[in-house]
C-alpha cells in the first residue's frame, strides 16, 4: 500500500511537471517575434508525420522557405514580407486534417495553405477552406481537389495529369505492347488512378485485361503476382502505388512469379528503399518517372534545393521533392498577382493561368473541361523519365509541358489550356 | 404431485404435494459423475438438510438445480413444471432463490442497495415506466426501499445498511447474501454452507433466522457441514455421496445409519474445506 | 445547496461558451468533444454491464452513413434522417449483438474489433456507400426559421442539444431498474441471473441503446463535417473511445466520458507544438495517467485524501 | 489451377499464415498468462524487424545470430515495459489496454522520428527457387515456413516441458492458486510478456529479408492478428495455429482466385464464424455462470 502511495504521489508530480513544461513551451513560441520593418505573412500547411514522405517534405519546406526568407522574402506592392511557415501534423487523417486546418485558418489566421499531402484530409480541410476564401495549393490524388464546385483550391500535383505523358513514353520504349494488366492498392488513389489508367491505355490502343486491387497495407504480394502473371499481358502497370518499399516488393514478387515483360509506373521510385527489397533483376526495364534533380544537367533550380537540402541534413533524399510543388505554384502566384487577398489572386490564376518553375523544369495550370471545370485548377508539368538499367534509373528523355498538355487533351478531351 | 413420504410425522400424512422433485438426475464432468441418478424430494414449507463429505456432488447439485449447468440426464420438476435445461434467471423468476457459498456478493455496493438490486424481478411497473420515472414508478420504487429495509431489519442486518459489502464481516456477509435471496421472494430457498465459519453464537442466531424465515412461508434446501446444527433444524436430511444418495430421513435416523457414518470416516473428517 | 449552485454555474458557462470563446477554431474543439463524449457514453454504458466493445465508431460510422444517404439519396430532411439514422443503427446493432453478446470478455472485445473492422471494409469496398474516398459535399442541417446551422454556434447548440438529451436519456436509464440490473450484471454476472435477470436481454438492450446514441452523435457528425470517409471509423478511433472513458474513470459512467475525453480531445491540440513528437507525448502522457490514476482523473478527490495520510505513516506502515 | 500453381499458392499461404501464427500465439500468450490485451505487440513486431536490419546492415552480424539477438533484444524491452508499466496495473484488462496504445502510439512515431523516414529491407538470404514437379518455390519462403514451425516447436517445449511453461500454465489457469503454490506470479507475468513480445520480434527478424521495414508496418499486422484470434480463438496456441494458417490460406488462395475480392471473402469467413462459433474454432463460449 505504502509503495503504491508513494508511486501515485510521484506519478502527479512528473504528470504536473509536463503539464508545466508543456505550458512554457506553448508560451515560448509566442515571446519569439521577429522585427517589424519587415512584415510576416503566414503561410500554413498540414503534412502526415506519421509517413515518410510527410516528414521528407516538411524538411524540405524547412530548408526552401527559410533560404527564400534571407533573400529577401517576397514583395508585394512594395512591402516586403518574410514567410513564417506554421506546420501541422494531419496524421493523414481526415479529423486531425479538419482540425489543423481550422487552427491554421482561425487560430493563426492564415489565407494560404501549401503543400498538403493526403486526401483525406484535404478534402476534410475543403469545406472550411472554401467557406473562409483560404487559398490552397495542395498534393493530393483526388479528383474531388479539382472539382468545378471549389473556387480557392488549386492542386499543385501532377498525379491527375501524368499518366498520358506516361504513356506517350511507354509506346516509344514498348512500341509493340497490346495489353496491360494493372496493379493498384484498394483505396481511394489506386481506384481513382486505375480508372484513369483504363481511359489513357485505351487512347493508346491497349487493352486492359484486369485490373486486380490489393489492400493498402498488403506487404506479401506473391499471390496476387500470381494471378498477374496468368494473364500474360505484355505491360504490367501500377497506377497509385506509393513510391517506397511496398513498390519494390510488388516488382519482386512480380519477377518472383516468372513475369518478364515490360512495366511501367507514373510514380519515381526510391532507389534505396526498393533495391533493399528487390534484386537489380526484379527491378531491371521498368519505365517510370525522374526527379528534376537526377537527370543528367539538371535545372539550376533543382541544383541549387538538392545542394541546400545536402548542407542541411547531409543525406539527400529524391522523397523531399514530391509534394514541394505547392509552395513554388504559391510564390508565383503571389507575384503574379501583386497582392494577398486571396479573393484576387484566386480570380486571378483560375482565369489567367499560371506558369511557374519546379525542380523538373516548368509548370503549369491547366483547366479540367472533362471534369467539367473551365477554371484553371489542375497541374501539367515538364516530365523526366527514366529506365532502370541495373539497380540504377537511366534517363531516356523528357517530355516537355507543351507535349504532356496536348498529350492530356488528346485523351481526356476539352481544350486544356 | 403427490409423493409417498417415508414416516414423516411432521407433515402427518403418507402423501404429501413435493414442492421439488429430481428424477434420476445425472451430471457428468467428463466421465466422471458428480451427480448419478439422484430422486430428490423436496416437500412444502420444511427445512431440507443435505450433507455430505467433499465432492459428494451437493453444490453440483445446486447449480443443475438453479440453472447453472444443464443435467446430463433426468427431470428436475418445481411446482409440478419441468425446468429441466431452463436458464438460471428462468428458474429464479419461476421462485427458486439462491444464497451462495462463497460470499458472492455486489462487494463494491451499500448493504442497502445489494438488496435493492435482489428486487428486480418484483417490480409490477415495466422497465419503461421505471426509465421515464414516472410517479407510480417512482411510488413503487419507494414502496420497494422500503420492502429492503424490513428484510435488513428481519434479518438483523439494519444498522450496517450504509456499509459497503466488502467492509462486513463475514458472518454478516453470509447474511447479506440470504437477504438478496429473500428479496427475490422465492418459493424455495437453496442455501449454501450459511453456517460455514461461524461461531457457535452466531450460529444459533442465523438458525434462529432459517427458522423464522420459513415461518414465511419460504421452503428451504440447505447444504452445511456443521452436522448439529443440521441435526438442530432441518426437519429431514439427504446424504449424497459421490453423487448418490445413500440416506434419506428424520434426522435421528440419519445419526444412527451405519452407511452414513462410514462415509464420513471415510471422508477424512474434513468438513470445513472448500467444495469444489 | 453548494453543489446546486455550482451545477447551474456551470450550466450558464456551457450555454455561453460560443461567446466567451470567439475563435471558430476553439468551437470546432469544443464541437468535436462533445461528439467524443457522447461515443464515450456509449462505451460506458457497455461498460454498465461488463462488456467492454471496441467496436463502437462502427455505429458512429454507420449512423453517419444512413443519415448521409437519406438525406443526399432521398432527399428527406436532416431532421427527419436523424432519428431514421438512429433507428437503422439500432436495427444494426439488433443484428450484430444477438450474434455476439452472449460471449462477454475478451471474446466480445474482439468481436466487436472485427465488427468494426467489417463495417469499415464495406464502406470502402461498396461504391454506392462512396468508397474509400468517402462522400463530399454533405449538406448542413436544414434551417429551422432564422436557424441556419451554418456558423459554428449554431451547430455547437445543436450538439448541446443531443449531448443534453443524452446524459439525461443515460441518466434516467441508469437511474432506473434497468440501470441496476445493468449494475449487478457488471458487478456479479452470476448473481445477477440468480436474481432473474436475463444477462443476455439487458446486455442486448444496452448494445443497442449505446449504438443508437452513437448513431445520432454520426449522423450530426456527417451533416456537420460535411465530409466522410471510412478511415475516420477505423478501430483506432474505437480505441481512443475507449481511452476516453478509461481516463476519467471507469466508475464514473456519465462525468467519465466527460473528462476523459476532454483532456484527451484537447491534449493532442495542446501539444501540436511538438510537431513530429506530439503522440510520443500523448502516448507517454497516457501512460502516466493510466499507471498513476488508475481510477480515472475523477478520481482524484479520493487519492488526495490518501495524501496527508502518507505523509503520516510513512515510517510505520510496512505492508508491501 | 494447374498443380504447380496450387503447390505454390499453398507455400506461399503457408508461409504467411505461419508468421501470422508466430505473432498471434505470442499475442494470445500475454493475453492468456499476463492478462494484457496487448494494442502494442504490433510495434515489437516492427523493432524486432529494425533490430534485425541493424545488426545484419549496420553491424554486418550473421542474420541467423541477428534475429537470435533482436529476439532477445525485444524480450528485454518488453520485459522493462511490463515492469515499468503493466506490473502497476496488472490484472486490470482495461488499463493495460489503455496503457498498451500509449505505448503503441510512443513506439510508432519513436521509431519514425529515431529511425528515420527511410523505409528498410533487408537482402534476401536465400534467393534459389526450388523445383518440386512444376512447381518453382521460392527457398525463402520454405525456409520461413521451416523456421516458424521449428520456433512453434520451441514453444511447445518451453511450454510444455520447462518449469517456466508449467509455471505460466498454472498461472493461466489460476492466479491466486499458483501463487498459494509458490511460483513467482509477477516473475511469471514478465516472462510470459517477454517470451510473447519476442515472437512478434522474431517474426519481424524472419519477415526483415521477405518484405519491408517500415515505422508503421505493426499496424496491418495487428489488425490481421485479431482476425486470427476471432478464427482460432483465444484460449489455445491451437487455435492460434489453425487460425494463422486458415487466414494464410484464404488470402493466398482468395487473391488468386477473386482478386480484390478476397478482403470480402475473409471477412465473410469471419462473419460465418461469429455467427456459428462464436468463441472460434478452438474457443470455448464462456458464458456467464
Amino acid at each position: 500500500m505504502m509503495q503504491k502511495r508513494s508511486v501515485t504521489f510521484l506519478g502527479m508530480m512528473s504528470f504536473l511537471l509536463l503539464l508545466v513544461s508543456g505550458i512554457l513551451f506553448v508560451s515560448s513560441r509566442s515571446i519569439a517575434q521577429p522585427p517589424k520593418e519587415v512584415k510576416t505573412l503566414k503561410v500554413g500547411s498540414t503534412l502526415p508525420l506519421n509517413l515518410g514522405m510527410g516528414v521528407e517534405t516538411k524538411k524540405m519546406l524547412e530548408v526552401i522557405v527559410p533560404k527564400f526568407n534571407e533573400a529577401g522574402g517576397l514583395t508585394v506592392q512594395g512591402q516586403r514580407y518574410t514567410i513564417d511557415l506554421i506546420l501541422y501534423d494531419d496524421k493523414y487523417s481526415a479529423e486531425a486534417g479538419r482540425a489543423a486546418v481550422e487552427r491554421l485558418i482561425y487560430q493563426d489566421k492564415v489565407k494560404f495553405i501549401i503543400c498538403q499531402i493526403g486526401s483525406a484530409p484535404i478534402v476534410a480541410g475543403l469545406a472550411t477552406t472554401e467557406s473562409e476564401k483560404v487559398m490552397s495549393f495542395v498534393g493530393g490524388a483526388s479528383p474531388k481537389i479539382v472539382s468545378p464546385k471549389n473556387r480557392y483550391i488549386f492542386g499543385t500535383s501532377t498525379t491527375r495529369t501524368s499518366i498520358p505523358p506516361l504513356w506517350t513514353m511507354a509506346k516509344r520504349v514498348f512500341p509493340s505492347a497490346k495489353t496491360v494488366v494493372f496493379l493498384s492498392p484498394d483505396d481511394e488513389t489506386g481506384r481513382a488512378r486505375a480508372n484513369e489508367e483504363t481511359q489513357v491505355a485505351e487512347a493508346f490502343g491497349v487493352k486492359v485485361l484486369q485490373v486486380l486491387h490489393y489492400p493498402r497495407d498488403t506487404v506479401d504480394f506473391s499471390s496476387i503476382a500470381a494471378k498477374a502473371k496468368s494473364f500474360n499481358s505484355d505491360l504490367i502497370d501500377y497506377p497509385g502505388a506509393v513510391a517506397g518499399t511496398q513498390f519494390g516488393l510488388q516488382l519482386k514478387a512480380m519477377y518472383a512469379a516468372g513475369f518478364r515483360g515490360g512495366q511501367i509506373s507514373a510514380i519515381t521510385p526510391q532507389m534505396d528503399e526498393i533495391t533493399a527489397v528487390a534484386s537489380h533483376e526484379a527491378l531491371e526495364g521498368l519505365l517510370c518517372t525522374m526527379q528534376g534533380t537526377e537527370v543528367p544537367n539538371p535545372y539550376p533550380l533543382a541544383h541549387e534545393v538538392k545542394q541546400d537540402y545536402m548542407k542541411k541534413y547531409g543525406k539527400w533524399s529524391e522523397a523531399s521533392l514530391t509534394w514541394i510543388h505547392g509552395w513554388f505554384a504559391f510564390v508565383q502566384a503571389i507575384k503574379k498577382a501583386d497582392s494577398l487577398d486571396p479573393e484576387v489572386v484566386a480570380n486571378l490564376i483560375a482565369t489567367k493561368g499560371l506558369e511557374w518553375g519546379i525542380p523538373n523544369g516548368k509548370a503549369m495550370l491547366v483547366k479540367r473541361p472533362d471534369l467539367g471545370n473551365n477554371r484553371y485548377c489542375d497541374t501539367c508539368a515538364e516530365m523526366a523519365y527514366s529506365q532502370i538499367k541495373n539497380g540504377k534509373l537511366a534517363f531516356i528523355g523528357r517530355i516537355p509541358l507543351d507535349e504532356a498538355v496536348s498529350a492530356c487533351e488528346k485523351v481526356f478531351g476539352g481544350k486544356w489550356r | 404431485m403427490l409423493r409417498p413420504v417415508a414416516g414423516d410425522e411432521r407433515c402427518g400424512l403418507k402423501f404429501v404435494m413435493t414442492l421439488l422433485e429430481t428424477r434420476s438426475l445425472s451430471k457428468y464432468f467428463g466421465g466422471l459423475a458428480a451427480i448419478s441418478q439422484l430422486d430428490l424430494d423436496v416437500c412444502p414449507l420444511e427445512i431440507l438438510g443435505l450433507i455430505g463429505p467433499n465432492g459428494a456432488g451437493k453444490t453440483t447439485l445446486f447449480n443443475v438445480l438453479n440453472g447453472f449447468q444443464k443435467p446430463n440426464e433426468g427431470r428436475v420438476i418445481f411446482k409440478g413444471q419441468d425446468i429441466t435445461g431452463l436458464k438460471a434467471h428462468k428458474i429464479a423468476q419461476l421462485g427458486i432463490g439462491r444464497a451462495f457459498q462463497a460470499s458472492t456478493l455486489f462487494m463494491r455496493l451499500t448493504v442497502f442497495d445489494n438488496v435493492f438490486n435482489g428486487f428486480h424481478m418484483n417490480y409490477k411497473e415495466g422497465g419503461w415506466r421505471s426509465f421515464l420515472h414516472t410517479p407510480r414508478a417512482r411510488k413503487e420504487e419507494r414502496n420497494i426501499k422500503q420492502r429492503v429495509m424490513e428484510i435488513l431489519e428481519f434479518m438483523g442486518l439494519a444498522e450496517s445498511k450504509d456499509q459497503l459489502a466488502q467492509n462486513l464481516p463475514y458472518g454478516h456477509q453470509k447474511i447479506l447474501g440470504v437477504c438478496i435471496a429473500l428479496a427475490t421472494e422465492p418459493t424455495l430457498l437453496l442455501l449454501d454452507e450459511p453456517l460455514n465459519g461461524m461461531n457457535p453464537e452466531e450460529t444459533s442466531t442465523v438458525l434462529d433466522l432459517l427458522n423464522k424465515v420459513r415461518e414465511k412461508g419460504i421452503t428451504i434446501l440447505l447444504v452445511e457441514h456443521n452436522i448439529d446444527a443440521v441435526m438442530r433444524i432441518c426437519d429431514r436430511i439427504v446424504v449424497l455421496n459421490h453423487g448418490k444418495k445413500i440416506a434419506e430421513g428424520l434426522p435421528r435416523e440419519i445419526g444412527n445409519n451405519k452407511e452414513v457414518i462410514d462415509a464420513y470416516l471415510g471422508a477424512d473428517e474434513e468438513v470445513d474445506g472448500i467444495v469444489s | 445547496m453548494k453543489e446546486v449552485t455550482v451545477f447551474i454555474l456551470f450550466g450558464i458557462l456551457i450555454l455561453l461558451l460560443p461567446l466567451i470563446l470567439k475563435s471558430p477554431y476553439q468551437m470546432h474543439l469544443i464541437i468535436m468533444l462533445c461528439i467524443n463524449i457522447i461515443l464515450a457514453m456509449s462505451f460506458a454504458m457497455l461498460f454498465s454491464t461488463g462488456l467492454i466493445t471496441i467496436g463502437a465508431a462502427a455505429f458512429w460510422a454507420v449512423g453517419a452513413y444512413a443519415s448521409t444517404l437519406f438525406v443526399m439519396n432521398l432527399n428527406i430532411s436532416f431532421w427527419l434522417a436523424l432519428p431514421l439514422a438512429s433507428v437503422t443503427t439500432g436495427v444494426i446493432a439488433l443484428v450484430f449483438g444477438s450474434i455476439i453478446v452472449r460471449t462477454p470478455g475478451v471474446a466480445f472485445v474482439v468481436q466487436t474489433m472485427v465488427i468494426n473492422m467489417i463495417v469499415v471494409q464495406a464502406l470502402g469496398q461498396i461504391d454506392f456507400l462512396g468508397g474509400w474516398g468517402g462522400i463530399l459535399g454533405i449538406p448542413r442541417p436544414n434551417p429551422i426559421g432564422p436557424i441556419k446551422f451554418v456558423s459554428k454556434t449554431h451547430s455547437y447548440y445543436l450538439i448541446l442539444f443531443l449531448l443534453l438529451l443524452t446524459i439525461v436519456l443515460f441518466y434516467a436509464l441508469y437511474s432506473s431498474r434497468i440501470g441496476r440490473a445493468w449494475r449487478s450484471i457488471r458487478l456479479n454476472p452470476r448473481l445477477a441471473q440468480t436474481l432473474g435477470i436475463n444477462l443476455f436481454r439487458y446486455r442486448l438492450l444496452a448494445f443497442i441503446i449505446a449504438s443508437v446514441s452513437a448513431g445520432w452523435a454520426g449522423s450530426f457528425y456527417a451533416h456537420y463535417f460535411g465530409t466522410i470517409e471510412p478511415g475516420t471509423f477505423s478501430v483506432f478511433k474505437s480505441i481512443y473511445i475507449q481511452i476516453y472513458s478509461i481516463l476519467g474513470g471507469l466508475n464514473f459512467y456519465i462525468m467519465g466520458p466527460i473528462v476523459g475525453a476532454f483532456i484527451m480531445t484537447l491534449m493532442p491540440e495542446f501539444l501540436r507544438v511538438g510537431k513530429e513528437i506530439e503522440p510520443i507525448l500523448t502516448g507517454g502522457i497516457l501512460v502516466l495517467l493510466v499507471i498513476f490514476l488508475p481510477g480515472g482523473i475523477l478520481s482524484i478527490p479520493e487519492r488526495i485524501s490518501f495524501f496527508p495520510k502518507m505523509l503520516q505513516d510513512a515510517s510505520s506502515s510496512s505492508r508491501g | 489451377m494447374t498443380s504447380a500453381l496450387f503447390t505454390q499458392l499453398l507455400v506461399n499461404g503457408l508461409a504467411t499464415g505461419m508468421v501470422y501464427v508466430l505473432i498471434a500465439s505470442g499475442l494470445i500468450l500475454v493475453l492468456g498468462v499476463a492478462r494484457i490485451f496487448n494494442f502494442a505487440h504490433g510495434e515489437f513486431y516492427m523493432l524486432g524487424a529494425y533490430a534485425t536490419f541493424a545488426l545484419c546492415q549496420v553491424l554486418q552480424v550473421n542474420f541467423f545470430i541477428s534475429i537470435i539477438l533482436s529476439m532477445f533484444v525485444v524480450a528485454l524491452l518488453a520485459a522493462i515495459c511490463y515492469r515499468l508499466i503493466f506490473h502497476h496495473i496488472r490484472g486490470n484488462l482495461l488499463l493495460c489496454a489503455a496503457a498498451s496504445m500509449g505505448l503503441s502510439m510512443m513506439f510508432e512515431r519513436g521509431a519514425l522520428v529515431s529511425f528515420g523516414t527511410q523505409e528498410r529491407g533487408l537482402p534476401s538470404v536465400f534467393t534459389g527457387v526450388m523445383a518440386i514437379g512444376d512447381a518453382a518455390l521460392p527457398v525463402e519462403k520454405i525456409a520461413v515456413i521451416l523456421l516458424c514451425v521449428a520456433i512453434m516447436l520451441g514453444l511447445y517445449y518451453l511450454l510444455m516441458r520447462t518449469k517456466l511453461g508449467k509455471a505460466m500454465r498454472a498461472v493461466k489457469l489460476d492466479t491466486e492458486v499458483a501463487a498459494l503454490q509458490g511460483i513467482n506470479t509477477t516473475m511469471v507475468y514478465a516472462l510470459a510478456m517477454a517470451v510473447g513480445c519476442s515472437l512478434a520480434g522474431l517474426a519481424g527478424g524472419i519477415i526483415a529479408p521477405l518484405f519491408s521495414i517500415t515505422p508503421n508496418m505493426g499496424h496491418a499486422m495487428l489488425l490481421k492478428c485479431f482476425m486470427v484470434l476471432i478464427v482460432g480463438g483465444l484460449e489455445s496456441m491451437l487455435g492460434g495455429v489453425v487460425g494463422g494458417l486458415v487466414i494464410g490460406m484464404t488470402l493466398s488462395f482468395g487473391y488468386y482466385i477473386l482478386g480484390g475480392l478476397s478482403e470480402i471473402l475473409l471477412f465473410s469467413i469471419i462473419g460465418m464464424i461469429l455467427v456459428f462459433k462464436p468463441g472460434g474454432l478452438f474457443g470455448e463460449v464462456v458464458e456467464d455462470v
